[in-house]
């Protein structure tokens, strides 16, 4: 572990010894819950709705695909008429899409983005990388299966895909949110544990509290 | 390029120039001459810029070859300094007080070939590769493959297809071979 | 004559002061001083002294009755005698002075004598 | 004035119109600006949904009490400061909570949601919202002094502080408009409106990509809904006092709609054409370009 | 009563006992000694009282039976008797102080000491001039022997330069006497005096030599190295006599010899004591050897008198009063000072921090130096005000201002020296003080405060020691050994009981500063239950203050009004003086104020035109030339106190080094002295013109300045207190802004800011000191995030900082809505810009100093803090209760002041009929909007709180951070230079030019000081040669005088 994450002892004003204990002190280690849905179907479908058609995209591009999402932004393809954009916080985004390989070390930065999010999030795997590893599927660095890690709503294939696929892409989505199925959220918070297994697998150093609220 | 090369003979044990364009040229130096090497190339041959610190792997040899790239702005010439050393003994003088920059491509070089140099400045952090336990990937002896089966899932009916023959057999599926 | 004796002391108060600013052994400047005194003493008795008259001495020579007419002013004289034997004091004094301040300095420079200043 | 309970159901019908009108000129904005960029843009209800769905987010954190109060403030102040102004001249019904105070006012509690945005983020912790904050507050200062000189202009052109009257000395004729018969203070403050609408060059504080977008980073869910909803109303409440000082207020509704929009309109033409300034570039500007008018507006009044 | 000729007589006589003495039989030589001087004392004091009392005529005594001139005569009268007992007394006490020293020198120093006080009782009885020199003689020969007896190098040089210089005196006086005598044909003074025509007319340097030799005596700058070194060298008990008889006695024959020369001669007196007052007290300012700067104090204030002696011709009846005043108050404090410094073992001024730990001693420093400058309630203050007084009648402004500069350099050094003593970082060890040393040290205190006293008698002002006040703060030095909580009730009863004895007495002026000063201090005492131990010092100085303050707003003529403000002044140094880093910021202070106090000193001797007891209210009727240049000095004079910009660089270290509790003290409540004294100044002089300058449109300008320069300075602080200092600054120059609209509105906003500043000020200081003390450190950057830890100091401080910046609903925004109205009906619009840029300005340092204190990221040293102590919180939530009522009803206290203000503006009153507040221009309606906003702000966070009840608290490090994580609390809050781009935008406003410039005049003075004291190279004959020229040079300077 990293040496700012050790506990150490800090002097206090007066000078009493403070224990300080980095991951339990400055980070929240409550364990992510499932949230239920609205307690009645119309408002939960009328959430949905909204949901589907207000998908705010974390602007975090993980590898080579991040390329293809700025021509959604152009008139040619315009997201925005779909009711997508692009978030710069992860707090406001509830789209994550993984655009392409994901090496080790950005995996971890997308969890912790991930976890960042407010439930109901998605995660979109773009590109073959996400779903087997593509043309990194020998590569020492790189995951093969992001359904491993994260709980993954929808993939676009391709190497890469193109804007019209992803625009495909979100629509699906926005299919499968307004059917009230992409419950990834939950579903991470459910198999916590397994998810996390799998994560501290790869990340052989892992030095982030469980769940990065 | 073959002056300086004559030039620099005269004072140090160089190894056979080979010119690889008329701007590009390498040679080796033994270890211990290299940093006396550099620091007169930086100072008096105007060769001010590290462009480069890589590594070869020639494990045939059981060496790794170091490669200084340096480079003179104003002619416009690169020298491609190459220094081998053993690889069971992987350590070498940091230059780190001739080029800061160098410290950087030496934390490289630690992480993924292994090489130590003793003294440069965050030798020992993490650099691209956080938490590796293994050996250092870029060692011709590491098997990637092998440890991407080892550690990452495969998701069963991945195929590889040659590019070309599944392209025509995709667009010209009636086509004659 | 009283101009005589006048110029006299000042010459010698002139000098005697002179002789106390430019001399830097303790010993000369208290002997100018002394000189200076003799002056200012030589300056009391001459500003009492009344052309052709006599000592104020009351006596035989000089009856009391005439004594306003005959003797010359007595009062300097009077205060000649206080002053000297006030500036004998005082060269006493200074005396001591040279002597403790050579014994514990051994030099009688007074230019060697400025540890305070400023 | 004074008040009568009618007021509060009166007060908070402009309140729904103003909302309302809030989201959907701010999607006609967004709409108008991609058209110039070639694009369809936004649908024009898309601030509704975007508003609804941020309420239907079923998590949130909190990082503290401040934390929360911040939209509170914010919205607050945006809630505020419309109905401390009459909306439409001469209407009973829209003259909203104006007794309680006059344009002194509304260009103090101008500063109320303001100061709780600030304090929310700066609870969250977040050295980015800090950052935010601090250009902000900074660009503020500069910003808004033309148009307290403006103001204080056509206070002092009317002799009055109260913003009824201000409007009614204006009517009659569109030349009997502060724009024309002051025109160096509109000058003054309409420069001065370019900083308060947050819109380019003056939007370095929420630069998105340099500081995820400042003051917010930290908000979601239903706390950014309740900045959203600020969002419609407080350009609108702020522009409601614009109009009324310069641009003769506004007889009913549609005259009401149409003027803000205009008014929007500048921020807007503006801020299509120009890239961003730096802060200290944009307080430097205030000050050189926009004060002197405002000296002007006062000095020749 | 005795026949004064034995005060020559026993002392000579015992003195030849003595010699007949065996030389062991010290003890009773000593007791000799001491009995002969206090005999002497004892027939000294009997004459005074007789003449003081039972008012007996002078008494003429004959010798040698015939009347004068035919004999030496002596007189005895209420001057002589003074200056006898003043020279016997501290004799009496210097032998008494020098047990030890005479134990061990034997029977030979005490006879000499005895033959030295008898010489010095000879200046002063004798009528005689040629006595008179015997007696200078004598003196001399007794010095020099004294300095004899001690074996010290040091001291036997200085003593043979001081008999160089001697003789060339006696020398110089021999010769003038025989002239003198030659012409006048007498010997005696007063005969001399009668024929002083003949005398001056015939032989005019004949007298200057009598005239010259004597004032040499005095010692005056620059001819008195000689007397400098036997000062630094000789016993401080010697020096102590030096200092205070011998001064006294050859001051008094400088006096019976002008009385021969005529009114023609004191110019002389004139220039040589400005010369020695200046020169003197400017060379002490580099001094860092104790007794040597004392020496320079001593020429400086012997400079002081000759300047008096030289007013001697307008002076009057009140000549005695004020020479004697200044002339007693010196020795006192001298002979004092002399002798402390015997208990201290090294010789810099910092040794002197041995006396830290001695509270006791510190008094009698204190007691000393206010002595020295002239502080009420001592005889200096008395005779100082009278003296200015007449020369300002007389016409004579630019005397009055050098008196006052040399007075202004003396408390730079005084002031320096002290603040040293209590805050210098090192502290000497601790020294033994023998009984006997420190009880003629206690005497000479009380010696001070009863000649105090008796000069507040004779003044005819109005005694300051009858003042309840002031007795009462008084009462806390012997009450100093109490624990300090319960002093701190004593303190708080006595504020509010005063009060409330003085309630009927206010007009709504008055009521509302009597309100914030005594109630309002009380309030801010209760946060000093925090203390413990028995804080010794605070008490007194903060009475003191008080007493100053409320005496302030109830004067009714100058000179109550003065004596109240230099009193505030002192005890609010010594509050200042409590902080740890304080001691230059609290020297700026004294030195800005007093400088202050020097110009209303001089304002009101132009305006009342000699008159020492003029009515405040007759400022209104001053003669029209003049009455700008008043309005200037007064003007000046306040503005010190409430720190507009220029003067004001004494407050930001002064509030901010301050402790905890004394903070909000000197922000809240002390500035408003200030504020007072120009509404004092504007109610009675209203607005004048210089040269066409409207002068309150310059105070405008000033206003605005300070407002915007404040609140910039402000937002760049990093330490936290500093900020509020700065803000303070600009706080108060929003008031006086109001103040300077002149008009009704403005006066009105300026009396909000008062109230609105002390509530908020107060509580912020209060708050942040509470939070200064748990965390360690002002430093906004090295806290953060402590609102979980201390939400009671972030209520505080966010109600504070919301009604600072002026935002509805709370009261801050009542005074922006006065203002606004204010400026609609002002005739100056320009100040205005200046003043709505600084306005949003403030809400950049504000948002500053609760973000980066309580907001942000916690800091790992601080995990374990508590909460302020409760004493602390306490009265800030009596502040935050204040806010809330003063917000929702300002009526309550603005109502009646608005009636008030009406008398002087009757048009654009407000009118507070029912809930809204209405002007000419607008209406306001305080409950409305804290009803409306409060709805609005509940409904919302009911329905917050409604939608997000389910929300996961979360930790400091739980943020978004572009998908990395903190490292470090340090490096994630964002605290310092918090506002960078305002400070490449417009930093060059803030350079600090006015810092600079008084940087400038100090280091000036000091390096003038420093290059011009090597005049005094050390050499004996040097210093005659000086001696020499000076007399030369005086003589023809004088010749167009002669």
């Amino acid at each position: 572990m990293k040496e700012e994450l050790q506990k150490r002892i800090v002097k206090g004003p007066g000078g009493v010894d403070i224990e300080v204990e980095p991951l339990r002190d400055y980070y929240c280690e409550a364990p992510p819950t499932v949230m239920p849905a609205a307690y009645s179907k119309i408002v939960e479908d009328l959430f949905n709705w909204a949901r589907s058609e207000s998908i705010w995209i974390l602007g975090f591009g993980t590898g080579c695909g991040a390329i293809e999402m700025r021509p959604l932004m152009t008139p040619r393809f315009d997201a925005y008429r779909y009711g997508i954009q692009w978030r710069p916080t992860p707090r406001q985004a509830n789209l994550f899409v993984i655009s392409g390989y994901l090496s080790v070390k950005t995996l971890k930065r997308a969890i912790r983005s991930y976890e960042q999010m407010q439930n109901p999030k998605y995660v979109v795997g773009l590109g073959s990388c996400t779903i087997n590893g593509g043309m990194y599927w020998d590569s020492y660095n790189t995951i093969k299966r992001l359904d491993d890690y994260l709980p993954v709503d929808l993939y676009i294939t391709g190497c890469m895909p193109r804007p019209e696929a992803l625009l495909q892409g979100f629509m699906d989505l926005k299919k499968l949110i307004r059917a009230g199925n992409a419950e990834g959220a939950n579903q991470y918070a459910e198999n916590f544990k397994w998810y996390k297994d799998n994560q501290k697998k790869v990340i052989k150093d892992w030095d982030m509290p469980d769940y990065s609220w | 390029m073959q002056a300086l090369y004559d030039k620099l003979k005269q004072h140090y044990a160089l190894g056979e120039l080979s010119e690889q364009r008329a701007d590009l040229c390498f040679f080796t130096v033994p270890r211990e001459h290299l940093s006396s090497l550099l620091l007169y190339l930086r100072d008096v041959e105007g060769y001010t810029h590290l462009v480069l610190l890589t590594a070869v792997d020639w494990i045939e040899q059981n060496q790794f070859q170091l490669t200084y790239l340096v480079n003179n702005r104003l002619s416009a010439n690169d020298i491609g300094i190459r220094v081998l050393i053993d690889r069971d003994v992987a350590s070498m003088e940091s230059i780190h007080h001739l080029w800061p920059t160098a410290a950087t491509y030496q934390r490289e070089l630690k992480e993924m070939f292994g090489i130590d140099f003793p003294g440069s400045p965050r030798i020992d952090e993490d650099f691209i590769l956080e938490g590796w336990q293994d050996l250092p990937p870029y060692r011709r002896d590491f098997d990637t493959l092998k440890y991407s089966e080892q550690t990452y899932r495969d998701r069963p009916g991945r195929v590889t297809h040659d590019p070309a023959s599944h392209m025509k057999q995709q667009l010209y599926p009636d086509a004659e071979d | 004559m009283e101009y005589i004796a006048l110029t006299c002391g000042f010459l010698l108060i002139l000098i005697g002061i002179y002789g106390a600013l430019t001399q830097s052994n303790i010993l000369r400047m208290i002997v100018a001083f002394t000189l200076a005194n003799t002056g200012v003493n030589l300056v009391i008795v001459g500003i009492g002294y009344i052309n052709g008259r006599t000592a104020p001495i009351l006596d035989t020579a000089v009856p009391v009755a005439e004594a306003a007419t005959r003797i010359i002013d007595p009062l300097p004289q009077a205060l000649v005698l206080t002053a000297i034997v006030i500036g004998v004091g005082i060269t006493a004094l200074m005396l001591a002075y040279a002597y403790k301040l050579f014994t514990l300095k051994g030099s009688l420079d007074i230019t060697a004598i400025k540890e305070l200043k400023w | 004035m004074a008040f009568e309970w009618i007021q509060i159901p009166y007060a908070l019908l402009t309140l729904f119109i103003v909302v309302n009108y809030g989201f959907i000129l701010n999607a006609l904005i967004a709409k108008i600006g991609a058209r110039v960029g070639r694009r369809h843009g936004i649908p024009i209800w898309q601030n509704y949904l975007d508003l609804i769905k941020n309420y239907s987010i079923r998590s949130s954190i909190t990082h503290g009490v401040m934390f929360y109060l911040g939209p509170v403030f914010r919205l607050s102040g945006g809630v505020g400061l419309l109905l401390f102004v009459p909306t439409i001249y001469s209407s009973v019904m829209f003259s909203n909570l104006s007794f309680a105070g006059d344009l002194i006012l509304a260009l103090y509690f101008v500063f109320f949601g303001t100061l709780g945005m600030a304090l929310g983020a700066g609870e969250s912790g977040h050295p980015f919202a800090a950052i935010g904050v601090s250009r902000g507050l900074a660009q503020v200062t500069a910003s808004e002094l033309p148009f307290a000189l403006a103001v204080f202009s056509v206070a002092l052109q009317y002799q009055t502080l109260s913003v009824t009257d201000i409007v009614a000395a204006q009517q009659g004729s569109y030349l009997n408009w502060t724009l024309f018969t002051n025109p160096i203070a509109v000058a003054a403050a309409m420069l001065s409106f370019l900083g308060a609408m947050m819109r380019p060059p003056f939007d370095v504080v929420l630069a998105p990509q340099e500081i995820p977008i400042g003051p917010p980073t930290e908000y979601h869910s239903s706390y950014l809904a309740l900045m959203q909803t600020n969002r419609a109303i407080f350009p609108i409440a702020k522009m409601v006092v614009y109009m009324n000082l310069f641009f003769g207020g506004a007889i009913s509704w549609p005259i009401f709609f149409l003027k803000i929009f205009l008014i929007y309109m500048v921020s807007v033409l503006v801020g299509v054409v120009f890239p961003r300034f730096h802060v200290e570039h944009s307080i430097r500007w205030f000050l050189v370009w926009a004060v002197p008018l405002g000296i002007i507006a006062i000095m020749v009044v | 009563m005795v026949d004064p000729i034995l005060l020559i007589a026993i002392p000579l006589g015992a003195a030849f006992f003595l010699g007949l003495l065996r030389d062991e039989w010290r003890t009773s030589a000593y007791v000799i000694t001491l009995l002969t001087l206090a005999f002497v004392s004892w027939v000294s004091s009997s004459w005074l009282l007789g003449f003081s009392l039972d008012k007996i005529a002078p008494v003429e005594i004959l010798t040698a039976g015939s009347e004068p001139p035919f004999s030496i005569n002596l007189r005895m009268g209420l001057n002589e008797s003074v200056a006898l007992l003043m020279i016997s007394l501290t004799g009496l006490l210097s032998s008494i102080y020098l047990k030890d020293t005479l134990f061990r020198l034997g029977r030979r120093a005490m006879a000499v000491l005895l033959v030295f006080v008898m010489a010095m009782c000879g200046i002063v009885l004798t009528r005689d001039i040629f006595n008179l020199f015997v007696f200078i003689e004598l003196t001399v020969i007794a010095t020099a022997g004294l300095v004899l007896l001690s074996h010290n190098t040091l001291s036997l040089g200085a003593g043979f330069k001081y008999l160089v210089a001697s003789q060339i005196a006696s020398i110089l006086l021999l010769v003038g006497i025989i002239f003198s005598y030659h012409v006048t044909g007498t010997l005696n003074i007063d005969g001399m005096a009668g024929m002083s025509n003949v005398l001056i007319q015939t032989s005019p340097l004949a007298f200057f030599l009598l005239f010259i030799a004597l004032v040499i005596e005095l010692k005056p700058f620059p001819a008195n190295g000689w007397a400098l070194d036997i000062y630094e060298s000789a016993h401080p008990a010697f020096s102590a006599i030096l200092s205070a008889a011998t001064a006294t006695a050859s001051l008094f024959a400088v006096d019976k010899i002008l009385n021969i020369g005529g009114d023609n001669w004191l110019p002389f007196a004139t220039g040589i004591g400005i010369l020695s007052f200046i020169g003197a007290n400017l060379f002490a300012l580099a001094q860092t050897h104790d007794r040597r700067l004392m020496g320079y104090s001593s020429v400086g204030q012997i400079g002081l008198i000759l300047i008096i002696i030289g007013q001697r011709d307008i002076l009057g009846e009140n000549y005695f009063f004020i020479a004697g005043g200044v002339l007693l108050a010196h020795a006192v404090a001298k002979a004092g000072l002399f002798w402390m410094s015997g208990l201290v073992n090294a010789r810099e001024l910092s040794a002197w921090t041995a006396l830290r730990k001695r509270p006791m001693l510190i008094f009698a420093f204190v007691s000393f130096i206010a002595l020295l400058i002239g502080l009420p309630p001592f005889p200096g203050f008395y005779a100082k005000w009278e003296l200015v007084h007449v020369l300002a009648s007389e016409g004579r402004i630019a005397l009055i201002v050098l008196i006052l500069f040399g007075a202004l350099l003396e408390t730079a050094y005084l002031f320096r020296w002290f603040g040293l003593i209590l805050r210098h970082e090192d502290e000497a060890p601790v020294v033994a003080c023998p009984s006997q040393k420190v009880a003629v040290i206690y005497s000479a205190v009380l010696l001070g405060w009863g000649l105090g006293y008796i000069w507040g008698e004779l003044s005819g002002f109005g005694n300051l020691l009858y003042t309840i006040p002031l007795l009462f703060a008084l009462l806390f030095l012997p009450l100093e050994w109490l624990p300090a909580k319960l002093k701190n009730t004593f303190a708080i009863m006595g504020l509010v009981t005063w009060f409330i004895v003085q309630y009927p007495a206010y007009d709504p002026l008055q009521l509302i500063f009597a309100a914030i000063i005594l109630p309002g201090g009380a309030l801010v005492l209760l946060a000093s239950y925090y203390n413990s131990g028995r804080r010794i010092g605070f008490y007194p100085s903060a009475l003191w203050m008080f007493a100053g303050l409320s005496m302030l707003i109830m004067a009714e003529d100058s000179f109550a009004f003065f004596a109240a403000w230099e009193s505030l002044t002192i005890g609010s140094y010594f509050l200042i003086l409590r902080g740890k880093q304080s001691q230059p910021h609290a020297l700026s202070y004294i030195l800005f104020s007093l400088g202050g106090a020097f110009l209303m000193l001089l304002g009101f001797a132009l305006a009342s035109e000699g008159n020492p007891l003029f009515p405040l209210t007759s400022l209104a009727s001053v003669a029209s030339d003049l009455a700008p240049w008043v309005f200037i000095l007064l003007a000046i004079a306040f503005m010190t106190k409430t720190a507009a910009i220029g003067v004001h660089i004494w407050l930001p270290g002064a509030h901010a080094e301050a402790e905890t509790d004394v903070s909000p003290l000197l922000s809240g409540i002390l500035l408003k002295a200030g504020l007072f004294g120009l509404f004092v100044l504007l109610i009675n002089m209203g607005k004048q013109q210089l040269y066409g300058v409207e002068l309150t449109h310059v105070l405008l300008w000033i206003g605005a300045i300070s407002a915007l320069l404040g609140n910039m300075m402000a937002i760049y602080q990093e330490d936290a207190k500093r900020l509020l200092a700065y803000s303070s600054i600009a706080q108060m120059g929003y008031a006086l802004f109001g103040l300077a609209l002149m008009n009704h509105l403005g006066w009105l906003m300026a009396l909000m800011f008062v109230v609105n500043h002390y509530i908020y000020k107060s509580m912020l200081f209060l708050s942040i000191g509470g939070v200064a003390k748990r965390t360690g450190t002002k430093a906004m950057y090295r806290m953060g995030g402590l609102i979980t830890l201390m939400p009671l100091s972030f209520i505080a401080v966010l109600i504070g900082i919301i009604a600072v910046s002026g935002v509805p609903p709370l009261s801050g925004f009542g005074g922006r809505w006065i203002f606004y109205n204010a400026i609609m009906s002002a005739e100056y619009r320009l100040p205005m810009v200046i003043i709505f840029l600084a306005g949003p300005i403030a809400f950049l340092y504000l948002f500053r100093l609760i973000h980066t204190v309580f907001l942000g990221q916690l800091k790992d040293e601080h995990r374990q803090l508590k909460e302020a102590p409760f004493w602390i919180i306490l009265p800030q939530m009596i502040y935050v209760a204040f806010l809330m009522i003063f917000a929702l009803a300002p009526g309550l206290a603005l109502q009646k002041v608005d009636g008030y203000i009406s008398r002087f503006f009757p048009n654009n009153g407000l009118n507070w009929e029912g809930l809204t507040i209405t002007s000419d221009f607008g209406y306001w309606s305080p409950v409305s909007i804290m009803i409306i906003i409060g709805v609005i702000f509940v409904t919302l966070f009911s329905w917050l709180l409604f939608v997000n009840r389910r929300a996961q608290k979360v930790k400091q490090f739980n943020i978004v951070y572009a998908a990395e994580r903190p490292y470090r609390p340090e490096t994630t809050h964002f605290a310092w230079n918090f506002f960078a781009p305002y400070r490449k935008a417009l930093g060059f406003m803030t350079q600090p030019l006015v810092t600079r410039f008084w940087d400038t005049v100090a280091e000036l003075l000091h390096t003038a000081a420093d290059l011009l004291r090597r005049l005094y190279t050390g050499d004996g004959q040097t210093y005659a040669v000086q001696l020499l020229a000076f007399v030369v040079a005086v003589y023809f300077l004088g010749n167009g005088v002669m």
